[in-house]
């Protein structure tokens, strides 16, 4: 039955991360990605990408599949090396990034136990971790299955979870790879109104979508990416009105052949 | 003769399996896990040397433990040679490996799932290794269960730190012994049939208990 | 296959080679304590026994398991312990006195306790002295239960008193400051016997070889060789086969 | 690049499931659930579901997220036994199903052997593996990769590569789970145009998908499910046009709370 | 007076343990596939009996293949009693339960996995063995190092079925065992590390093979 009261996922103001967090306003710059390339198995999967990242916003990054994506997000939060090339990043980052993975990966463990672990790594102190969880599971809407195995929420309810979980420690950086892939429209919308109020609060946000409405409705700006090389950048608006790349138009047109 | 002893060469051999293993198990489970989640030079070394332990001959631990520990040797004056503390030690010695090799290669098997997960984190080593091994736990038993069985079943090593003293240090397997030396076969058999229903018993134990971990983590 | 108790002293490696040479006979040595090698032969494991438990052994025979029971060969039993000798054993004047002396200092003595031939004449050499320790649970006398090895490592790792062949003894090498204490006692002789198993009760058993095994050992050619057999200088076995010194004691 | 070529994710006639298999004319549905029950953890998640799948064309199953269209799909694969209920097939059915689930699960093997395996498993004689690995390969447009450890792909291509698995042993249902919740918008295409070629063939489709215009595009009909019951079934066009269910017009609207 | 006969003592070790856990790994592995894939009744008792035959005791096992194959036996015609083909059977007993019950719990994990997948291909019950097998190699090979060890080690039952014959059956261990009771504690050790040194080199290889397999999985 729809509910007239607001959404569970749109997140309450004192939970938001980073809310109590100045933006960055001396570097132009959060991350500074310099001719990254990244060699698996004789093949080139990512190469001479470069790109600064703003410092604030929401930056969608786009391409077809294998276009190395999940890769060079991978390599933005540290989890794999480049074969060559450097990130570098503005000196009064934190560190404190937040990640979501394209599949989800989950303890072997109640919903309720993966929050408390990733709060109990992030080094909230136990009283705190009890009414944080409680937070995370209303914004995810999972309140009703607290106790079940996370392992056997739905598709949809696992990504939910994982975007919780990539919020204890109200990272600074948030990289989220295919979010909405399994969501529903209704969560869906929840999503977009949340990643906007974090990147308010001052989140730099980094999300991979094949949804190009959404990126439309919520990126500032753009990285086009195809076969490992960036094709195009720039705001939202000049990428959507009129891709340069043929690349990047034959995308959008959903006719690009990877 | 023996009806009146049995009890309490059971009570010594699960005594001193149990306790080997509990101690084999808080040394083994870490190592495992840690060379399972690191990435340090030697690492491969140190795999291979552990999966080569688990071919260590009781009878060399127990000689190695009878030269340290004997009056003339270096831990003489510990006094602890014939002593059931003797016997737990080179059972945890012949124990540990397996359980460090067992837990290594589950562990592995969770680290390559869980690995990217823990480290976007930003978890510590140790964190990593905790996370994991709780989350193998039900798996880990298995480990557990082959080391008692190897303690229980182990008689290479006792026999020579032990001596196999009547009302002292006599377990299962050197009664065993001793009553197959004295030919009395089926007596000797009979013990090793009690041995068996003993490590049967305390399967179903663990079973039950890991059926219940595997219902909590609903792998 | 034979069965014996005497593979430590290392006769075997010397005296099986010259019994190939003469008779083209190869035999394979298992090696078990004697009780195990009473009951393994029963089982007709083993066509011919060399062990040392005179009373089993003509139970054995006369239970039909056996043949006959030839004298092989003899050696003793010597009492040993640490150097430093707490319970004043030198000196002694027999063999049970010596044991009355440990019992009364009450210092560690260990017994194989497992019903061997060496157990069997240590109970019995007890039962002289007028003691029972196994009885009383003294906590200075320790059963290993184990074989004569086992048993001297077990002395030398807790500095104790046992009784062993002299064979083992010698050729012993973790002595580890113990040394012997007291011999010679008469009272001390051990007499082996072979044993041909018989081929009655187990058929397919290879009675040829193990008539010609008997055959050989107790000939002068193979009770010369037993005589000649020395390690570290020193004579193991004295051979009496024939009967010539069958009253062992 | 842009390729004028047809788009190798378009099946060529010859290689496409049930092509030789006359529809099924005489029964008026391919399977019958009856009254389905199916509870876990003390809670019912499936009640009372009742419906008659048509014996061709494409449905479309659609719910909020954690509706229960996962399971559903389960049961009507056999993988999962309803708790009270059942399942009744057209006799004229052979059984043959296939089956994308909503997580890509791979063999730890290359892609190339993942798709021999499945066809060894379908009995397909050695002789003709090789080929029709060949034509699987082009229609999931992973000939480039065909030797790469298949859970090394990315999102997407692990997803094209268990779609071109489901479709080994041309199967008369299948069974399809958000089939395209990581394609990019010219694989999605891709999809959506195969999807009707093999319906038009004969094979029967249930699809799962949170996109509605996805639904719109390419389903004949639509159930509705929520909360673990159907609030509605009935033709694409009348679901979408005027949804009866206040549900199910609140989840076209993405304000559904599940 | 070893020097000469070492290697002749190595390679009956080899050949013997090789085989033994060769043959383990043909009837384990399957089995514990089958536990790990099957849902029948007395399943779970299977698997308890598998990880309690994993505690029989080496001494037990000789002497049950003892009464089996002496003469008087029921086997006594096969004459094997005192052959390495005693021991290679006694071996392979002993370490079928660890091969078994390892990979019990290493295809259970990944049948969690891979089982509705496989399910919903309609694959028969002997190839669904077959795919998680095959896709688990690599972390079997444990299995048979553990299994290896434990059959390189072991004593009490060769040293029974074998009878530590010169030239015929003795092995590494009975060669320790036979130095330790003459008092040559230094060669006995000598020999039990040259023996674990056999042990470590067999691990080098098949680490490297497991090296291989994983990086063909890619787990
Ligand atoms: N370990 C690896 N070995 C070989 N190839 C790899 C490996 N990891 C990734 N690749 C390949 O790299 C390419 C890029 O992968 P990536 O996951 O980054 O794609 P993506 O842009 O995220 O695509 P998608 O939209 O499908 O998620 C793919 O073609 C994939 O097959
Ligand atoms: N084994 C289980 N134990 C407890 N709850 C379960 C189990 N399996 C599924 N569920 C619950 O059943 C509900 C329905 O799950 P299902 O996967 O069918 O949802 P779905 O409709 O496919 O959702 P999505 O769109 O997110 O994929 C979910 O709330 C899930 O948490
Ligand atoms: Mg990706
Ligand atoms: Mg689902």
């Amino acid at each position: 039955m729809p509910d007239p009261a607001p959404r569970g996922n749109i997140l309450p103001l004192d939970t938001a991360p980073g809310h109590n967090r100045r933006r960055a306003e001396t570097a132009a710059w959060l991350l500074m990605a310099e001719e990254l390339r990244y060699e698996r198995g004789g093949r080139c999967l990512l190469d001479g990408i470069s790109f600064a990242l703003s410092p604030s916003g929401i930056t969608a990054l786009l391409g077809p599949n294998g276009a190395g994506k999940s890769l060079l997000l991978r390599l933005l939060g540290g989890l794999i090396r480049p074969d060559s090339g450097r990130i570098r990043f503005d000196p009064a980052f934190d560190g404190s990034t937040g990640m979501v993975f394209q599949k989800p990966v989950l303890l072997r463990r109640s919903v309720r136990a993966n929050l408390d672990h990733a709060l109990r790594i992030a080094r909230i102190p136990r009283r705190q971790r009890t009414g944080r969880i409680a937070e995370l599971l209303v914004m995810a809407d999972l309140t009703h299955c607290a106790e079940s195995p996370a392992r056997a929420l739905s598709g949809g309810e696992q990504q939910r979870l994982t975007m919780a979980r990539a919020l204890v420690n109200k990272p600074r950086l948030l990289l989220l790879d295919e979010p909405t892939a399994s969501l529903d429209p209704a969560a869906t919308a929840g999503f977009e109104a949340l990643t906007r109020e974090i990147a308010r609060m001052g989140t730099k946000i980094m999300l991979v979508t094949h949804d190009l409405h959404q990126a439309r409705r919520i990126a500032d700006d753009v990285i086009f990416i195809h076969k490992g090389r960036i094709h195009e950048q720039g705001p939202t608006t000049a990428f959507f009105a009129a891709p340069r790349s043929p690349e990047a138009r034959a995308y959008c047109a959903g006719t690009l052949i990877t | 003769m023996l009806d009146g002893q049995i009890i309490e060469i059971v009570a010594l051999s699960l005594r001193v399996s149990v306790f080997a293993v509990i101690l084999a198990a808080l040394i083994g489970v870490p190592l495992g896990a840690l060379l399972a989640v690191g990435r340090f030079p030697g690492r491969n070394l140190a795999t291979m040397t552990i999966n080569a332990l688990m071919g260590l001959p009781p009878v060399v631990v127990g000689l190695g433990l009878y030269l340290l520990l004997s009056r003339s040797g270096p831990l003489g004056i510990l006094q602890l040679l014939y002593t059931p503390t003797a016997m737990i030690i080179a059972q945890m010695i012949l124990v540990t490996p397996i359980i460090a090799s067992f837990s290594q290669q589950v562990l592995s098997d969770l680290h390559a799932e869980y690995d990217e997960m823990l480290r976007a984190m930003k978890a510590t080593r140790l964190q990593v290794m905790g996370t994991l091994i709780r989350d193998a736990r039900h798996a880990l038993v298995t480990a557990f269960l082959a080391g008692l069985g190897r303690a229980l079943s182990e008689i290479g090593a006792v026999m020579i730190v032990g001596g196999n003293i009547n009302h002292a240090t006599r377990v299962m397997t050197t009664a065993i012994a001793l009553e197959t030396s004295k030919g009395n076969l089926r007596l000797a058999v009979s013990l090793g049939l009690i041995l068996l229903g003993l490590a049967f018993v305390i399967n179903i134990a663990l079973v039950v208990l890991r059926t219940r971990l595997e219902r909590q983590a609903h792998a | 296959q034979s069965t014996t108790s005497t593979q430590n002293s290392g006769l075997y490696e010397y005296l099986l080679p010259l019994l190939e040479q003469d008779t083209g006979l190869r035999v394979k040595v298992v090696a078990v304590g004697t009780g195990q090698a009473l009951k393994n032969a029963r089982n007709c494991d083993g066509d011919v026994l060399l062990v040392h438990a005179r009373e089993a052994e003509e139970a054995f025979v006369a239970n039909e398991y056996g043949l006959k029971r030839h004298d092989v060969m003899y050696n003793d039993f010597v009492l040993i312990g640490p150097a430093s000798d707490p319970a004043r054993v030198r000196g002694a004047g027999s063999a049970t006195e010596a044991l009355r002396r440990i019992a009364a200092a009450r210092v560690p003595f260990v017994s194989r306790g497992d019903d061997s031939g060496t157990h069997r004449k240590e109970i019995s050499l007890w039962k002289t002295a007028g003691l029972d320790p196994a009885a009383g649970r003294e906590s200075w006398y320790r059963e290993t239960g184990s074989g004569m090895g086992a048993t001297l490592n077990i002395a030398a790792g807790m500095g104790a008193y046992t009784l062993t062949d002299r064979a083992t003894w010698i050729s012993f090498g973790n002595k580890a400051g113990l040394e012997i204490l007291h011999e010679g006692d008469p009272a001390l002789f051990n007499q082996y016997g072979v044993i041909a198993v018989n081929p009655a009760r187990c058929p397919g058993m290879n009675t040829k070889g193990a008539q010609t095994f008997i055959t050989w050992l107790l000939s002068p050619r193979g009770q010369k060789a037993i005589a000649a057999y020395r390690l570290n200088g020193q004579q193991l076995f004295f051979p009496n086969a024939k009967g010539k010194t069958a009253k062992g004691e």
